[in-house]
Protein backbone atom coordinates (compact mmCIF):
# COMPACT_ATOMS: atom_id res chain seq x y z
CA UNK A 1 0.00 0.00 0.00
CA UNK A 2 0.98 3.76 -0.55
CA UNK A 3 0.06 7.10 1.61
CA UNK A 4 -0.43 9.85 -1.07
CA UNK A 5 -0.19 13.31 0.45
CA UNK A 6 -1.87 16.33 -1.16
CA UNK A 7 -0.83 20.12 -0.08
CA UNK A 8 -2.32 23.56 -0.47
CA UNK A 9 -4.37 24.08 -3.34
CA UNK A 10 -4.47 21.00 -4.04
CA UNK A 11 -5.47 19.40 -0.40
CA UNK A 12 -8.54 21.46 -1.32
CA UNK A 13 -9.06 20.55 -4.45
CA UNK A 14 -9.22 16.89 -3.71
CA UNK A 15 -10.75 17.38 -0.41
CA UNK A 16 -8.66 15.68 1.71
CA UNK A 17 -5.22 15.69 2.61
CA UNK A 18 -3.74 11.94 2.44
CA UNK A 19 -5.26 9.02 0.82
CA UNK A 20 -3.96 4.88 0.65
CA UNK A 21 -3.72 3.45 -2.87
CA UNK A 22 -1.90 0.58 -4.19
CA UNK A 23 0.80 2.07 -6.75
CA UNK A 24 3.88 0.30 -6.35
CA UNK A 25 5.61 -1.38 -10.12
CA UNK A 26 4.15 1.96 -12.05
CA UNK A 27 6.07 5.19 -12.51
CA UNK A 28 5.81 8.43 -11.41
CA UNK A 29 3.98 9.31 -14.66
CA UNK A 30 1.62 6.59 -14.54
CA UNK A 31 0.81 7.40 -11.26
CA UNK A 32 -0.03 10.95 -11.76
CA UNK A 33 -2.56 9.68 -14.31
CA UNK A 34 -4.42 7.29 -12.11
CA UNK A 35 -4.51 9.55 -9.41
CA UNK A 36 -6.13 12.46 -11.78
CA UNK A 37 -9.07 9.68 -12.86
CA UNK A 38 -9.93 9.95 -9.34
CA UNK A 39 -9.05 13.79 -8.23
CA UNK A 40 -9.32 15.31 -11.85
CA UNK A 41 -7.56 18.58 -10.86
CA UNK A 42 -5.56 21.10 -13.22
CA UNK A 43 -3.05 21.48 -10.28
CA UNK A 44 -2.34 17.95 -10.41
CA UNK A 45 -1.05 18.40 -13.73
CA UNK A 46 1.68 21.60 -12.69
CA UNK A 47 2.50 19.83 -9.44
CA UNK A 48 5.99 18.46 -8.28
CA UNK A 49 6.23 14.59 -7.01
CA UNK A 50 8.01 13.84 -4.48
CA UNK A 51 8.58 9.94 -3.43
CA UNK A 52 9.84 9.90 0.52
CA UNK A 53 10.01 13.66 0.77
CA UNK A 54 12.70 13.56 -1.73
CA UNK A 55 12.12 15.12 -5.30
CA UNK A 56 10.81 12.40 -7.97
CA UNK A 57 11.22 12.29 -11.91
CA UNK A 58 8.56 10.78 -14.15
CA UNK A 59 10.38 8.04 -14.88
CA UNK A 60 10.85 7.00 -11.12
CA UNK A 61 9.36 3.54 -10.01
CA UNK A 62 7.02 3.39 -6.89
CA UNK A 63 7.85 0.37 -4.29
CA UNK A 64 5.34 -1.30 -1.74
CA UNK A 65 5.44 1.31 1.11
CA UNK A 66 6.58 4.28 -0.50
CA UNK A 67 5.00 8.02 0.53
CA UNK A 68 4.00 9.80 -2.34
CA UNK A 69 3.10 13.73 -2.20
CA UNK A 70 1.98 15.86 -4.66
CA UNK A 71 3.34 19.60 -3.92
CA UNK A 72 2.15 22.25 -6.14
CA UNK A 73 4.27 24.92 -7.31
CA UNK A 74 6.10 26.31 -3.75
CA UNK A 75 5.20 30.07 -1.99
CA UNK A 76 7.33 29.66 1.21
CA UNK A 77 10.08 32.23 2.20
CA UNK B 1 14.29 26.92 22.16
CA UNK B 2 16.16 23.71 20.39
CA UNK B 3 19.44 23.00 18.89
CA UNK B 4 18.38 22.72 15.23
CA UNK B 5 20.48 24.16 12.18
CA UNK B 6 17.24 24.25 10.02
CA UNK B 7 13.20 24.18 11.61
CA UNK B 8 9.72 24.41 10.66
CA UNK B 9 7.32 26.08 13.09
CA UNK B 10 3.84 27.50 14.00
CA UNK B 11 5.72 29.48 16.91
CA UNK B 12 7.09 32.86 16.18
CA UNK B 13 10.96 33.26 15.02
CA UNK B 14 13.07 35.33 17.07
CA UNK B 15 16.09 36.84 14.52
CA UNK B 16 18.38 37.74 17.66
CA UNK B 17 18.14 34.65 18.99
CA UNK B 18 18.98 33.19 15.61
CA UNK B 19 21.47 35.22 14.56
CA UNK B 20 23.15 34.07 18.07
CA UNK B 21 23.22 31.13 16.70
CA UNK B 22 25.69 31.55 13.99
CA UNK B 23 27.72 33.78 16.07
CA UNK B 24 31.34 32.22 16.27
CA UNK B 25 34.77 33.56 17.30
CA UNK B 26 36.03 32.58 13.27
CA UNK B 27 32.99 34.83 11.61
CA UNK B 28 33.37 38.47 10.88
CA UNK B 29 30.59 38.74 9.01
CA UNK B 30 26.78 37.74 9.58
CA UNK B 31 24.20 38.36 7.12
CA UNK B 32 20.60 37.85 8.00
CA UNK B 33 17.36 37.75 5.58
CA UNK B 34 13.72 37.86 7.57
CA UNK B 35 10.85 38.01 5.34
CA UNK B 36 8.16 39.81 6.56
CA UNK B 37 4.00 40.02 5.65
CA UNK B 38 3.71 42.85 3.75
CA UNK B 39 0.27 44.88 3.35
CA UNK B 40 0.12 45.57 0.55
CA UNK B 41 1.20 43.36 -2.68
CA UNK B 42 0.22 44.85 -6.27
CA UNK B 43 -2.14 47.18 -4.83
CA UNK B 44 -4.44 44.50 -2.80
CA UNK B 45 -4.76 44.64 -0.05
CA UNK B 46 -3.67 41.47 2.34
CA UNK B 47 -5.44 41.04 5.61
CA UNK B 48 -3.20 37.73 6.69
CA UNK B 49 -1.52 34.95 5.56
CA UNK B 50 -1.90 31.03 6.04
CA UNK B 51 1.48 29.20 5.18
CA UNK B 52 1.47 25.50 5.12
CA UNK B 53 4.27 22.62 4.80
CA UNK B 54 5.29 19.77 4.08
CA UNK B 55 7.30 19.69 7.49
CA UNK B 56 9.21 16.95 7.28
CA UNK B 57 10.29 17.24 3.65
CA UNK B 58 10.60 20.91 4.25
CA UNK B 59 13.31 20.49 7.04
CA UNK B 60 15.27 18.34 4.93
CA UNK B 61 15.06 20.74 2.00
CA UNK B 62 16.39 23.27 4.11
CA UNK B 63 19.21 21.10 5.66
CA UNK B 64 19.88 20.63 2.04
CA UNK B 65 20.24 24.37 1.23
CA UNK B 66 22.51 24.55 4.64
CA UNK B 67 25.14 22.03 3.12
CA UNK B 68 25.14 23.38 -0.62
CA UNK B 69 25.84 26.20 1.25
CA UNK B 70 28.58 25.25 3.31
CA UNK B 71 30.15 22.99 0.35
CA UNK B 72 29.74 26.19 -2.18
CA UNK B 73 31.31 28.65 0.56
CA UNK B 74 33.58 26.90 2.98
CA UNK B 75 33.75 28.32 6.30
CA UNK B 76 29.95 29.08 6.34
CA UNK B 77 27.66 28.49 9.24
CA UNK B 78 23.53 28.61 8.55
CA UNK B 79 20.70 28.91 10.44
CA UNK B 80 17.02 29.04 9.07
CA UNK B 81 13.47 28.59 10.12
CA UNK B 82 10.00 28.95 8.60
CA UNK B 83 7.18 29.81 10.54
CA UNK B 84 3.72 28.24 9.52
CA UNK B 85 -0.11 28.89 10.24
CA UNK B 86 -2.07 32.42 10.38
CA UNK B 87 0.97 35.28 9.53
CA UNK B 88 -0.86 38.72 10.06
CA UNK B 89 0.96 41.82 8.60
CA UNK B 90 4.80 42.49 9.91
CA UNK B 91 5.11 38.69 10.79
CA UNK B 92 8.05 37.43 10.07
CA UNK B 93 7.83 33.90 8.48
CA UNK B 94 11.30 33.38 7.38
CA UNK B 95 14.69 33.87 8.82
CA UNK B 96 18.21 32.92 7.10
CA UNK B 97 21.59 33.82 9.26
CA UNK B 98 24.75 32.67 7.93
CA UNK B 99 27.84 33.56 9.30
CA UNK B 100 31.03 33.50 7.41
CA UNK B 101 34.76 35.09 7.89
CA UNK B 102 34.33 38.05 5.47
CA UNK B 103 31.31 40.04 4.50
CA UNK B 104 31.50 38.54 0.58
CA UNK B 105 30.11 35.45 1.13
CA UNK B 106 28.00 36.37 4.27
CA UNK B 107 25.46 38.65 1.17
CA UNK B 108 26.09 35.38 -1.40
CA UNK B 109 25.02 32.60 0.78
CA UNK B 110 21.97 34.59 2.41
CA UNK B 111 20.92 35.12 -1.09
CA UNK B 112 21.30 32.07 -2.52
CA UNK B 113 19.42 31.00 0.66
CA UNK B 114 16.32 32.64 0.24
CA UNK B 115 16.46 31.90 -3.91
CA UNK B 116 16.97 28.14 -2.86
CA UNK B 117 13.53 28.02 -0.18
CA UNK B 118 11.55 29.65 -2.82
CA UNK B 119 12.49 26.82 -5.42
CA UNK B 120 12.42 23.92 -3.74
CA UNK B 121 11.52 24.46 -0.10
CA UNK B 122 7.79 22.36 0.32
CA UNK B 123 5.98 25.34 1.85
CA UNK B 124 2.97 26.99 0.55
CA UNK B 125 1.41 30.65 1.35
CA UNK B 126 -2.14 31.52 1.21
CA UNK B 127 -3.17 35.32 0.65
CA UNK B 128 -6.20 36.48 2.36
CA UNK B 129 -8.38 39.64 1.16
CA UNK B 130 -11.16 41.08 2.13
CA UNK B 131 -12.84 39.68 -1.13
CA UNK B 132 -11.37 36.67 -1.09
CA UNK B 133 -8.27 34.28 -0.98
CA UNK B 134 -5.58 32.55 -2.89
CA UNK B 135 -3.19 30.06 -2.68
CA UNK B 136 -0.01 31.71 -4.20
CA UNK B 137 2.88 29.32 -6.45
CA UNK B 138 5.41 29.39 -8.69
CA UNK B 139 7.09 33.05 -7.41
CA UNK B 140 10.09 32.33 -9.02
CA UNK B 141 8.15 31.87 -12.21
CA UNK B 142 10.10 28.45 -12.73
CA UNK B 143 8.26 25.79 -15.16
CA UNK B 144 5.73 23.74 -13.41
CA UNK B 145 6.46 20.32 -12.63
CA UNK B 146 10.25 20.79 -13.31
CA UNK B 147 12.38 21.06 -10.24
CA UNK B 148 14.94 23.61 -10.81
CA UNK B 149 17.98 22.52 -10.90
CA UNK B 150 17.35 20.22 -8.52
CA UNK B 151 18.34 16.52 -8.96
CA UNK B 152 15.50 14.14 -9.78
CA UNK B 153 16.14 10.91 -8.55
CA UNK C 1 16.24 52.91 24.37
CA UNK C 2 16.45 55.82 22.00
CA UNK C 3 14.32 57.12 18.72
CA UNK C 4 17.31 57.31 16.45
CA UNK C 5 17.78 56.28 12.77
CA UNK C 6 21.67 55.77 13.28
CA UNK C 7 23.86 56.35 16.14
CA UNK C 8 27.82 55.37 17.73
CA UNK C 9 27.48 53.87 20.88
CA UNK C 10 29.99 52.56 23.47
CA UNK C 11 26.77 50.18 24.54
CA UNK C 12 26.45 46.62 23.23
CA UNK C 13 24.13 46.67 19.82
CA UNK C 14 21.09 44.62 19.83
CA UNK C 15 20.33 43.03 16.21
CA UNK C 16 16.40 42.21 17.55
CA UNK C 17 16.19 45.52 18.71
CA UNK C 18 17.39 47.36 15.32
CA UNK C 19 15.59 44.70 13.50
CA UNK C 20 12.55 45.66 15.23
CA UNK C 21 12.99 49.10 14.31
CA UNK C 22 12.78 48.65 10.17
CA UNK C 23 10.02 46.47 10.18
CA UNK C 24 6.97 47.77 8.72
CA UNK C 25 3.90 47.16 7.26
CA UNK C 26 5.05 48.07 3.65
CA UNK C 27 7.66 46.40 3.82
CA UNK C 28 8.40 42.40 2.94
CA UNK C 29 12.36 41.73 3.21
CA UNK C 30 14.73 42.60 5.55
CA UNK C 31 18.06 42.23 5.51
CA UNK C 32 20.63 42.08 8.13
CA UNK C 33 24.74 43.08 7.93
CA UNK C 34 26.49 42.42 11.34
CA UNK C 35 29.97 42.79 11.56
CA UNK C 36 31.66 40.85 14.56
CA UNK C 37 35.24 40.74 16.16
CA UNK C 38 36.72 38.03 14.59
CA UNK C 39 39.88 35.86 15.65
CA UNK C 40 41.76 35.45 13.44
CA UNK C 41 43.02 37.76 10.43
CA UNK C 42 45.66 36.28 7.95
CA UNK C 43 46.69 33.60 10.51
CA UNK C 44 47.41 36.26 13.20
CA UNK C 45 45.25 35.93 16.50
CA UNK C 46 43.87 39.25 17.93
CA UNK C 47 42.77 39.23 21.52
CA UNK C 48 40.65 41.94 21.01
CA UNK C 49 39.86 45.68 19.23
CA UNK C 50 39.51 48.86 20.20
CA UNK C 51 37.39 51.15 17.97
CA UNK C 52 37.36 54.76 18.05
CA UNK C 53 35.17 57.40 16.28
CA UNK C 54 34.68 60.93 15.55
CA UNK C 55 31.18 60.23 17.06
CA UNK C 56 29.80 63.87 16.18
CA UNK C 57 30.76 63.35 12.49
CA UNK C 58 30.70 59.62 12.45
CA UNK C 59 26.62 60.04 13.15
CA UNK C 60 26.08 62.64 9.99
CA UNK C 61 27.94 60.36 7.60
CA UNK C 62 25.94 57.20 8.92
CA UNK C 63 23.15 59.87 8.54
CA UNK C 64 23.95 60.63 4.89
CA UNK C 65 24.32 57.00 3.98
CA UNK C 66 20.92 55.99 5.27
CA UNK C 67 19.59 59.31 2.86
CA UNK C 68 21.74 57.87 0.17
CA UNK C 69 20.14 54.65 0.62
CA UNK C 70 16.30 56.27 1.03
CA UNK C 71 17.02 58.13 -2.53
CA UNK C 72 18.54 55.52 -4.36
CA UNK C 73 15.99 52.34 -3.04
CA UNK C 74 12.68 54.22 -2.63
CA UNK C 75 10.94 53.14 0.31
CA UNK C 76 13.63 51.51 2.38
CA UNK C 77 14.02 51.89 6.15
CA UNK C 78 17.32 52.04 7.51
CA UNK C 79 18.98 51.96 10.73
CA UNK C 80 22.55 51.46 11.29
CA UNK C 81 24.75 51.32 14.86
CA UNK C 82 28.07 51.21 15.35
CA UNK C 83 29.94 50.55 18.92
CA UNK C 84 33.13 52.06 20.16
CA UNK C 85 35.44 51.11 22.84
CA UNK C 86 36.92 47.97 23.53
CA UNK C 87 35.80 44.75 22.24
CA UNK C 88 36.14 41.43 22.34
CA UNK C 89 36.19 38.11 19.83
CA UNK C 90 32.42 37.90 18.57
CA UNK C 91 30.86 41.31 20.50
CA UNK C 92 29.01 43.32 17.65
CA UNK C 93 31.03 46.22 15.78
CA UNK C 94 28.24 47.10 13.31
CA UNK C 95 24.36 46.31 13.04
CA UNK C 96 22.83 47.56 9.93
CA UNK C 97 19.16 46.70 9.07
CA UNK C 98 16.98 47.40 5.94
CA UNK C 99 13.84 47.02 5.16
CA UNK C 100 12.56 47.31 1.68
CA UNK C 101 8.97 46.17 -0.31
CA UNK C 102 10.85 43.12 -1.68
CA UNK C 103 14.22 41.25 -1.61
CA UNK C 104 16.67 42.18 -3.93
CA UNK C 105 16.28 45.72 -3.00
CA UNK C 106 17.27 44.92 0.64
CA UNK C 107 20.15 42.93 -0.76
CA UNK C 108 21.76 45.34 -2.35
CA UNK C 109 20.82 48.68 -0.05
CA UNK C 110 22.78 46.42 2.96
CA UNK C 111 25.47 45.73 0.79
CA UNK C 112 25.68 49.57 -0.42
CA UNK C 113 25.61 50.43 2.82
CA UNK C 114 28.77 48.53 4.67
CA UNK C 115 30.96 49.36 2.14
CA UNK C 116 30.21 53.10 2.16
CA UNK C 117 30.50 53.24 6.26
CA UNK C 118 34.22 51.74 5.33
CA UNK C 119 34.92 54.53 2.64
CA UNK C 120 33.54 57.58 4.70
CA UNK C 121 32.51 57.21 8.64
CA UNK C 122 34.98 58.32 10.32
CA UNK C 123 35.50 55.18 12.89
CA UNK C 124 39.11 53.67 13.52
CA UNK C 125 40.00 49.72 14.74
CA UNK C 126 43.25 49.12 16.60
CA UNK C 127 44.04 45.44 16.75
CA UNK C 128 45.35 44.45 19.82
CA UNK C 129 46.98 40.65 19.35
CA UNK C 130 49.38 39.13 21.67
CA UNK C 131 52.72 40.69 20.57
CA UNK C 132 51.59 44.10 19.95
CA UNK C 133 48.90 46.66 18.55
CA UNK C 134 48.13 48.66 15.26
CA UNK C 135 45.90 51.02 14.13
CA UNK C 136 44.05 49.57 10.96
CA UNK C 137 43.27 51.68 7.93
CA UNK C 138 42.55 51.74 4.44
CA UNK C 139 40.57 48.56 4.49
CA UNK C 140 38.46 49.70 1.16
CA UNK C 141 42.32 50.16 -0.49
CA UNK C 142 40.93 53.57 -2.10
CA UNK C 143 43.56 56.55 -2.31
CA UNK C 144 44.79 57.83 1.00
CA UNK C 145 43.53 61.60 1.44
CA UNK C 146 40.87 61.40 -0.97
CA UNK C 147 37.26 60.96 -0.46
CA UNK C 148 35.93 58.33 -2.65
CA UNK C 149 32.57 59.64 -4.51
CA UNK C 150 32.34 62.04 -1.80
CA UNK C 151 31.85 65.59 -2.79
CA UNK C 152 34.61 67.90 -1.37
CA UNK C 153 33.35 71.32 -0.09
CA UNK D 1 41.05 80.53 16.47
CA UNK D 2 40.77 77.43 15.24
CA UNK D 3 40.96 74.21 17.38
CA UNK D 4 42.02 70.90 15.55
CA UNK D 5 41.28 67.44 16.40
CA UNK D 6 43.73 64.60 15.54
CA UNK D 7 41.92 60.84 15.60
CA UNK D 8 43.56 57.13 15.94
CA UNK D 9 47.22 56.69 14.74
CA UNK D 10 47.55 60.93 14.20
CA UNK D 11 46.27 61.18 17.83
CA UNK D 12 48.87 59.08 19.17
CA UNK D 13 51.09 60.57 16.70
CA UNK D 14 50.35 63.97 18.23
CA UNK D 15 50.72 62.88 21.73
CA UNK D 16 47.37 65.25 21.92
CA UNK D 17 43.87 64.58 20.85
CA UNK D 18 43.28 68.48 20.09
CA UNK D 19 45.20 71.93 20.07
CA UNK D 20 44.35 75.64 19.04
CA UNK D 21 45.80 76.98 16.28
CA UNK D 22 44.51 80.72 14.44
CA UNK D 23 43.97 79.36 10.63
CA UNK D 24 41.93 81.66 9.50
CA UNK D 25 42.56 82.77 5.74
CA UNK D 26 44.34 79.35 4.73
CA UNK D 27 43.49 76.92 2.54
CA UNK D 28 43.66 73.12 3.52
CA UNK D 29 46.51 72.52 2.14
CA UNK D 30 47.89 75.20 3.67
CA UNK D 31 46.93 73.95 6.74
CA UNK D 32 48.04 70.56 6.68
CA UNK D 33 51.91 72.20 5.51
CA UNK D 34 51.83 74.40 8.55
CA UNK D 35 50.17 71.68 10.76
CA UNK D 36 53.17 69.42 9.66
CA UNK D 37 55.60 71.67 10.77
CA UNK D 38 54.50 71.60 14.25
CA UNK D 39 53.87 67.42 14.06
CA UNK D 40 55.66 65.52 11.72
CA UNK D 41 54.06 62.63 11.13
CA UNK D 42 53.99 61.03 7.93
CA UNK D 43 50.05 60.01 9.03
CA UNK D 44 49.32 63.69 8.15
CA UNK D 45 49.95 63.08 4.76
CA UNK D 46 47.58 60.27 3.97
CA UNK D 47 45.12 62.06 6.27
CA UNK D 48 41.37 63.39 4.60
CA UNK D 49 40.37 66.93 6.55
CA UNK D 50 37.07 67.59 7.81
CA UNK D 51 36.11 71.02 8.67
CA UNK D 52 33.27 71.15 10.66
CA UNK D 53 32.07 67.73 10.38
CA UNK D 54 32.26 67.29 6.52
CA UNK D 55 35.62 66.16 4.56
CA UNK D 56 36.93 69.43 2.46
CA UNK D 57 39.06 69.65 -0.30
CA UNK D 58 42.87 70.66 -0.36
CA UNK D 59 41.19 74.20 -1.87
CA UNK D 60 39.15 74.56 0.62
CA UNK D 61 39.59 77.96 2.54
CA UNK D 62 39.54 78.19 6.54
CA UNK D 63 37.16 80.33 8.80
CA UNK D 64 37.55 81.63 12.04
CA UNK D 65 35.96 79.41 14.54
CA UNK D 66 36.42 76.69 12.07
CA UNK D 67 36.99 72.98 13.64
CA UNK D 68 39.72 71.41 11.46
CA UNK D 69 39.75 67.42 11.97
CA UNK D 70 42.92 65.06 10.70
CA UNK D 71 41.11 61.48 9.76
CA UNK D 72 43.76 58.85 9.46
CA UNK D 73 42.27 56.42 6.64
CA UNK D 74 38.60 54.64 8.05
CA UNK D 75 38.52 51.07 9.24
CA UNK D 76 34.90 51.03 10.73
CA UNK D 77 32.21 48.43 9.87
Amino acid sequence: MNQLLFFAGLKEAAGTENVNMDLAGLTVEEVKKKVFEVYPSEQLQTSMVAVNEEFAGQEHKIEEGDTIAFLPPVSGG
Amino acid sequence: MNGKQVWVTEEPLSPGEIISRVTRRDAGAINTFIGTVREFTKGKKTLYLHYEAYPAMAEKKLQQIADEIEKQWPGTTTVMAHRTGRLDITDIAVVIAVSTPHRDASYAASRYAIERIKEIVPIWKKEHWEDGEEWIGNQKETKPGVPTKEESR
